[in-house]
């Protein structure tokens, strides 16, 4: 059997770790079979569930968040007949696949959507945890909209600078409701839970919103312009469907490959005009065929477009 | 920072600190009468917990808060039963209630909706919405007074007014009615209402039970209002915040709000290290920011208050027969 | 009221208070569709059923001994310090830095100086509020959860701005160098073979070179430490004069000036025990198990340490039997959430209710106790 | 059954607290329109049984007679009801409440104030006037004397309508002037067709203020006497259940060389409220110097000052060398070490561990004496018991069983334990507070001739008492405390108990 092991932020987060149940939950659909799973609690715990599911024969072990990589980097050369997979990181050992995905492509679209949305000409961003991949998301996003519009003014805001900053909807509905105060029309949250309180924030205050990882376009209709999609589900299925032949090795996820997109369905079809979404999909084929190259914040931790 | 801006913050700092105030006032009867409470945050907890429950079920924010009260009261009346019929140990009662609030509140949300912990959020009649109080529109356009009133009194929840008011009720109560003679009466020593011929413990289990209802309402006003819905801890130690605030307010109603204000114009400066950094002209880390709040209790608490003296039967039972 | 023989005051007052919480959680779980009896297979089963289990329990315990010690030093001070998971917190900082930064020639000189050093952060920790109330009179129970709140926030901005290795993105610190890694249980002879492995066929399964592999656990040395310090503190409380002025001034504030016992060093020490005793869990958790220090490395155990204390009547004995049960609770908890479909919270509710009912409705219990030590004669005449 | 020409009867009333049996099948009846004395050795159960009366306590058994009608008193609310008014030993005053709150407490007239306040300003001043007792509505009850205090407990029972008033203990902090005001005002009651029950321990105002007396111990009625009909020698054999010496054997001292001198000794309480006022004496080897005054008259402080618990200045020096009056040399064992050994007023709060075993506490201030020390750092507790096994049996403590908590022994032998330790350490000089406070008749004879003998070892004794008795008793020189202040010092010889009274009063001699 396989196993998914989620991190802190818990399978139903509505963004991230959804993603990846959604993602195992397709794939027991498809085949039938069942997987186990497991929600970390604390640090301790890592190590054991691990090990755990190493010693018990589970194969592939599955694990979503970066937060896996130490542990992983740890435990896989002690288990060479299991495969692991970590979404989100890289670890280098000859039995894990680690899956990464160029947020920044789809977050150059959703900017791009922001920008043709805004009335007032200032997007804004909520970060969650302050770390090089979320700097990497909003850099991406600040690069999108400045190429509709170059004056664009762009705010930004992380909740925090740990863990926690994944599920606090008070802070992020406050930022929300700042960065309005400041102009903000757009906001894109990338900020797994604490994202809830962006949406609601933004709902409330009559200004759109951006969701995250998943399709949140749901979570309050006709207020969320669309959501930066990371497919970690597609991540998850795959992995989970390769099964004991997990192909080890760095797997990139990017527009190319259909790893990072942006949503449209029924929810936001009124928001989006036929002609911002022909704009963003023109900008789409261009960085697909290389054309046009958005600057990743984690190849040299610096952004062109913004400063955070 | 401009004026906008300084508004803006106001606007957020009102919303933060009606949850203190409300668990403020609430530990203010309980520790009137004698009885310590640092269950505040448990109560609050459970309330947020299952008045966002029963509102997202029902599709009812008054269901809603009635549940939610409820719930707090429950919890209260546990505190009650444990610290004044059994004559436990009032701290460790309101710990341990804490502690069981915190897993409680998470076991039942995620059997009720199997989010993790979560409720689904909270739309239309299920959450109290701003309100705009009269004229707001009107007063919109006038500049300072007008804009103050317009955009930092007027369009909050329902909830907000109904803290403020609490105040001057409170108050009222505890100075001019027999039920506020009585009860700080009985803070200060329960033998004199015992021989004046009043029931301590009956006292004593109605200011634990107004305690109670009025975490009750900040929980409802974290889950319905606040926010829409409850998550996992989100209270995040704003119980104990409020009994600092309550000591800072030396046990009197109306000092209970400005301190609440002060501690709300703290929490709403930490979410905003852009302002921070523009007022004081340097970056501040984001943790110092988060425990400002925390930081500035110790400061009252140690220096400001100068000498806070509780009600003297204060975290005793009333012990006659030993 | 009747005054209970000593033997069931200390031994079935407890033990009555944590059926009496097992069967509230039991509710509980039953009002959430859950099975008790099931769910308490499966916390028994996978945190004694197996040597890997034992391991975990035991890494746990070790860890609440050390919590659990320190509440019960402030404890007979008077002094309610709920400031452990704080304190705890700032130990782990200060063994972090100890491994991180000094060049040790063996672990077992690391682990004196990572111990010195874990002590000193975490008494030091502890020394604030203590000061604060013997100066300044502000209540110690708030300023020490404050306190927990303030640590908090200050291992996130070391950890973020600078203990995080470049490139990482966890707030967290690097790796100790492998040298300073604590013997394990499965490292010990004689433990290990409790902890051997089995192939399916009741063999001992051997590595490639023929060596008997074993469960590898995060149980370690420090287990040993900790049974050291309740003997330690056992004899402090008991046997020395600090142990003596300790507990007169818990017991007697106003009679400590009368015996020449100055309420500011009493506060100031006992404080500094506790938090030397909280951060001391550090050398377990940081030193022993993750080997780096992570962000929230304490991971609650402070919290828990009230409960342990509580439950073993603040004695280094029960201390050592609750923090046993509380790593059970804990390990029992994770294979829940490994197992089935119940929350880990569980074991939130279950601590909660044992502080309570160990803690604040002793009285009830040691009542209803009492009508059965009633004197006979007594409950004959009763109905009068 | 009961005849109506009894304000109250009791019957058969028990109470137990815990193992004490404080009351025992207790009868008693009081005449309407009397005053009635009871008295009883500390302990004797005078409080409980007032207390059941007022509905304070609930009895175990027994019945209440009010006005001939069988009465439930369920609760104090029932009591008052019943037209029962208390005035307890320990006021149940709310401190930081005026005057006129602490009044209506419990008897408002609405659920608000307003009216209350208005009406029971107006009964006050009434009330005032038609008993002189004077009191400032408007007064926070903390910032009043303990006298005025108890005026306010009397108007509160009298606001409520009180045909029956009890008092516990009323005159133990009164001078005697206000002990004879008060006395003036039950008569009045008394005039008015109000009955009135009356603790206390001094016999002379038995005789002089009741119509009856009733006399308890140990829990039971010993009987009924009518005071025409009885002497003080009488009542305290019935009281105590033998023959009682009423004074105190002993020889002339032969004081020795001052070892001990206190000048200009001041002392601030935490309200910075000065409460000794300039103390000055000399304190000689062999000697005995009683304190005598009303209580709260700063005997307290200077006892404090002295054992080094309370910050004071001044000058005071021990055989020739200055002792620090604050800072770190200022506390219990400095003055230890230095040779002052202290049994305090307070033994329950301050003498005594109340949880501590009795070796633990024989050990209490000592511990770090060389003797109870193993090592450097280990105590040796098994030294320690086998001294407190020997110090319990010189001193007949019972039960003489080191490990028992202190909180299980009567008062008299918690009392016992402190004599013990302080007595036994050898100290140059002693101060003693209120020695005999609750220690019954045979106690207080053993403990004042351990006190005698130690001053004819050539100790220093420094003796604070309430009790004139047994300061004029024991004292080779008398001074009385005045609103902090020494009011000069007399000879037990040539003084008198008038002469005392008018000193604790705060009047001079010649003023008189
Ligand atoms: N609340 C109580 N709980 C337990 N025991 C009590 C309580 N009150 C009194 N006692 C005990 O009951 C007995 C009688 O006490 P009571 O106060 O009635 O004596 P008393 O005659 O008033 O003495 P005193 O002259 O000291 O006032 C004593 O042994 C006392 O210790
Ligand atoms: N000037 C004053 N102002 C206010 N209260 C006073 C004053 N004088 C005396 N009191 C009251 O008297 C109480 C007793 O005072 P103090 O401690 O000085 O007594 P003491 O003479 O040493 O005797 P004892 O120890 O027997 O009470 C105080 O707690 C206080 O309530
Ligand atoms: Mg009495
Ligand atoms: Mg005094």
């Amino acid at each position: 059997d396989p196993a998914v092991i989620f991190d802190m932020g818990g399978k139903f987060d509505k963004s991230f770790n959804e993603a990846a149940y959604n993602g195992a939950e397709k794939w027991k659909a498809e085949t039938g079979t069942a997987y186990k799973e497991f929600e970390i609690k604390d640090n301790a715990q890592r190590e054991q569930v691990l090990r755990q599911f190493a010693e018990e024969g589970v194969n592939p072990v599955v694990m979503v968040g970066f937060m896996w990589g130490d542990v992983l980097g740890k435990i896989a050369p002690e288990y060479p007949d299991t495969k692991f997979a970590i979404i989100d990181m890289v670890v280098d050992a000859p039995n894990v696949k680690s899956v990464v995905f160029n947020e920044h492509e789809g977050s150059y679209l959703v900017g791009m959507m922001a920008a043709l949305a805004s009335k007032t000409g200032t997007v804004g961003f909520v970060g969650g945890m302050d770390i090089p991949l979320i700097r990497k998301f909003g850099c991406g996003y600040a690069q999108g909209a400045k190429a509709v519009n170059p004056d664009i003014k762009f705010i930004s805001n992380m909740t925090g600078t740990t863990p926690e900053a994944w599920n606090d909807p008070v802070k992020g509905a406050e930022l929300t409701k700042a960065q309005k105060a400041q102009g903000a029309d757009v906001v894109f949250a990338a900020a797994g839970g604490t994202g809830m309180g962006v949406l609601q924030a933004a709902k409330d205050e009559g200004i759109l919103s951006i969701g995250v990882d998943s399709n949140q376009n749901y979570i309050q209709p006709g207020s969320v312009l669309t959501s930066m999609l990371k497919r970690v589900d597609n991540a998850v299925y795959e992995a989970l469907k390769e099964g004991e032949n997990l192909t080890p090795g760095i797997n990139v996820m990017g527009l190319a490959n259909d790893g990072v997109g942006y949503a449209m369905d029924e929810h936001n079809a009124a928001l989006v005009t036929p002609e911002m979404q022909a704009t963003v999909d023109e900008a789409a084929a261009k960085i697909k065929s290389g054309e046009v190259v958005v600057h990743d914040y984690m190849a040299d931790n610096t952004c062109p477009a913004a400063e955070f | 920072m401009d004026y906008a801006t300084l508004l803006q913050v106001l606007d957020s700092s009102i919303r933060l600190a009606t949850p203190l105030l409300l668990a403020c006032l609430a530990g203010l009867y309980s520790e009137r009468a004698g009885v310590f409470d640092i269950g505040l945050e448990g109560k609050m907890l459970i309330a947020a917990m299952t008045s966002a429950s029963v509102a997202a079920i029902y599709g009812s924010v008054w269901l809603g808060l009635v549940a939610g009260v409820l719930a707090s009261m429950a919890f209260a009346l546990i505190h009650g039963v444990a610290s004044i019929t059994f004559r436990g140990n009032q701290l460790i009662s309101g710990v341990a209630l804490n502690f069981v609030a915190a897993g409680i509140t998470v076991l039942i949300a995620q059997h009720l909706f199997g989010q993790g912990g979560r409720t689904p959020s909270l739309e239309g009649a299920a959450r109290f919405l701003p309100i705009d109080l009269p004229l707001a529109g009107a007063f919109a356009s006038v500049p300072v007074v007008g804009t103050l009133y317009a955009e930092v009194i007027s369009g909050h929840s329902l909830l907000v007014y109904a803290a403020a008011l609490l105040v001057p009720l409170t108050a009222f109560v505890l100075y001019r009615t027999r039920y506020g003679l009585r009860l700080r009466a009985v803070g200060e020593n329960p033998a004199s209402v015992d021989t004046a011929g009043v029931s301590v413990r009956n006292l004593r289990y109605s200011a634990v039970l107004i305690t109670g209802v009025l975490c009750g309402l900040a929980g409802v006003y974290l889950a319905c209002a606040l926010q829409a819905g409850f998550g996992r801890d989100m209270t995040a130690g704003r119980g104990y915040i409020a009994l600092a605030a309550l000591i800072f307010a030396k046990w009197r109603p109306w000092h209970a709000l400005w301190a609440c204000l002060l501690f709300g114009f703290f929490q709403a400066l930490a979410l905003r290290p852009d302002v921070v950094e523009t007022v004081t002209f340097m970056k501040v880390p984001v943790p110092f920011l988060d425990a400002l709040p925390y930081m500035l209790t110790v400061i009252v608490l140690a220096g400001l208050v100068g000498k806070a003296i509780p009600p003297r039967a204060g975290g005793e039972p009333y012990v006659k027969e030993r | 009221m009747t005054k209970l023989p000593k033997w069931a005051d200390l031994a079935l007052v407890p033990i009555i208070s944590l059926v009496l919480a097992a069967l509230c959680a039991a509710l509980v779980l039953l009002a959430i569709g859950q099975d008790p009896l099931a769910a308490l297979a499966v916390m028994v089963n996978g945190a004694l059923g197996s040597a890997s289990g034992w391991g975990y329990t035991l890494y746990y315990a070790t860890s609440f001994i050390f919590t659990g010690l320190a509440v019960t030093v402030a404890f007979h001070g008077g002094l309610f310090n709920i400031g452990g998971e704080g304190q705890a917190l700032l130990g782990g900082l200060g063994v972090a830095l100890a491994c991180l930064f000094i060049p040790w020639p063996h672990w077992s000189l690391a682990l004196i100086g990572a111990a010195v050093l874990g002590m000193a952060f975490g008494g030091a920790w502890a020394a604030v509020p203590a000061y604060l109330q013997a100066k300044r009179g502000s209540h110690i129970v708030i300023t020490t959860i404050m306190f927990n709140y303030i640590a908090a926030a200050l291992m996130v901005y070391l950890l973020v701005d600078f203990l995080r290795p470049p490139g990482s993105m966890d707030p967290a610190s690097a790796r100790f160098a492998a040298e300073l890694s604590l013997p394990k249980f499965h490292d010990m002879p004689f433990l290990q073979d409790f902890l051997l492995k089995y192939d399916p066929e009741g063999a001992v399964k051997l590595t490639k070179d023929g060596l008997p592999q074993y469960q590898r656990v995060p149980a370690n040395i420090t287990f040993f430490i900790a049974l050291a310090c309740a003997y330690l503190v056992w004899l402090l409380m008991w046997h020395t004069r600090l142990g003596y002025e300790i507990r007169a001034f818990g017991k007697q504030e106003k009679a400590a000036n009368y015996a020449g016992i100055s309420s500011f060093k009493i506060t100031m020490t006992a404080m500094m025990i506790s938090g030397a005793l909280s951060g001391l869990m550090a050398i377990n958790n940081v030193m022993g198990q993750s080997e780096r220090l992570l962000q929230n490395s304490a991971e609650g155990a402070g919290f828990i340490g009230i409960a342990v204390a509580l439950m073993g009547r603040n004695h280094p004995v029960g201390v050592i039997l609750a923090a046993v049960l509380f790593g059970f609770l804990y390990q029992g908890g994770a294979a829940l959430g490994m197992n089935t479909t119940i929350p880990v919270e569980l074991r939130t509710v279950l601590q909660g209710l044992v502080i309570l009912f160990t803690g604040a409705l002793n009285m009830m219990v040691a009542q209803m106790l009492g009508w059965f030590f009633r004197p006979r004669a007594q409950t004959r005449k009763g109905g009068a | 059954m009961a005849d109506p020409a009894f304000a109250i009867e009791l019957k058969g009333i028990s109470k137990a607290f815990g193992p004490v049996q404080a009351n025992k099948d207790i009868n008693i009846a009081v005449p309407k329109g009397t005053i009635h004395g009871i008295i009883g050795e500390n302990g004797a159960g005078k409080s409980t049984l007032m207390s059941i009366l007022y509905g304070f306590y609930k009895a175990d058994a027994g019945e209440i007679f009010i006005n001939g009608r069988l009465t439930a008193i369920p609760d104090s609310q029932a009591a008052i009801r019943a037209g029962i008014g208390m005035v307890f030993q320990h006021f149940k005053l709310v401190q930081n409440f005026t005057v006129l709150e602490n009044i209506i407490l419990g008897a408002e007239d609405g659920p608000l104030l307003n009216t209350s306040l208005a009406k029971a300003r107006k009964a006050l001043a009434d009330l005032s006037r038609e008993y002189e007792l004077d009191v400032d509505p408007d007064a926070l009850v903390e910032d009043l004397s303990v006298g005025h205090q108890q005026r306010v407990e009397i108007l509160k029972a009298l606001y409520r309508q009180a045909d029956i008033l009890i008092l516990d203990e009323p005159t133990g902090v009164l001078t005697p002037a206000e002990a004879d005001h008060l006395f003036r005002i039950l008569r009045g009651l008394k005039e008015q067709g109000k009955t009135v029950i009356i603790i206390t321990h001094k016999l002379r105002e038995i005789m002089e203020a009741t119509d009856n007396v009733s006399v308890m111990r140990r829990g039971t009625m010993v009987g009924h006497v009518s005071t025409d009909e009885t002497s003080p020698e009488a009542l305290a054999e019935m009281m105590v259940g033998r023959k009682v010496l009423l004074h105190v054997d002993k020889g002339d001292a032969h004081a020795g060389e001052t070892v001990l001198k206190v000048e200009d000794l001041r002392v601030r309480d935490d309200a910075r409220v000065e409460r000794l006022k300039g103390v000055s004496f000399e304190l000689r080897a062999g000697e005995i110097l009683g304190i005598a005054g009303v209580a709260g008259n700063g005997q307290s402080e200077l006892l404090a000052a002295l054992g080094g618990i309370q910050r004071a200045t001044g000058k005071v020096t021990l055989k020739g060398a200055d002792l620090p009056l604050s800072g770190a040399g200022a506390n219990g064992r400095a003055r230890r070490d230095a040779g002052i050994g202290h049994i305090p007023e307070d033994r329950q709060t301050l003498g005594l561990i109340m949880d501590f075993t009795a070796w633990e506490n024989i050990a209490f201030g000592y511990h770090n004496e060389p003797k109870y020390q193993k090592n450097a750092l280990v105590m040796d507790n098994a030294a320690i018991r086998a001294d407190t096994e020997a110090k319990m049996a010189t001193f007949d403590v019972r039960p003489p069983i080191p490990t028992l908590p202190a909180k299980s022994f009567s008062g008299g032998n918690q009392q016992k334990i402190v004599v013990a330790r302080e007595m036994e350490s050898d100290p140059d000089v002693l101060l003693i507070g209120q020695p005999t406070r609750g220690v019954d008749i045979g106690a207080i004879e053993f403990i004042h001739k351990q006190i005698i003998a130690l001053r004819d070892a050539g100790k220093a004794i420094l003796l604070v008492s309430v009790e004139l008795d047994e300061i004029m008793s024991l004292s080779d020189r008398i001074a009385v405390m005045f609103d902090g202040r020494l009011m000069g010092f007399r000879d037990p010889a040539s003084t008198n108990e008038r002469e005392l009274g008018l000193l604790m009063a705060g009047i001079t001699g010649e003023a008189a």
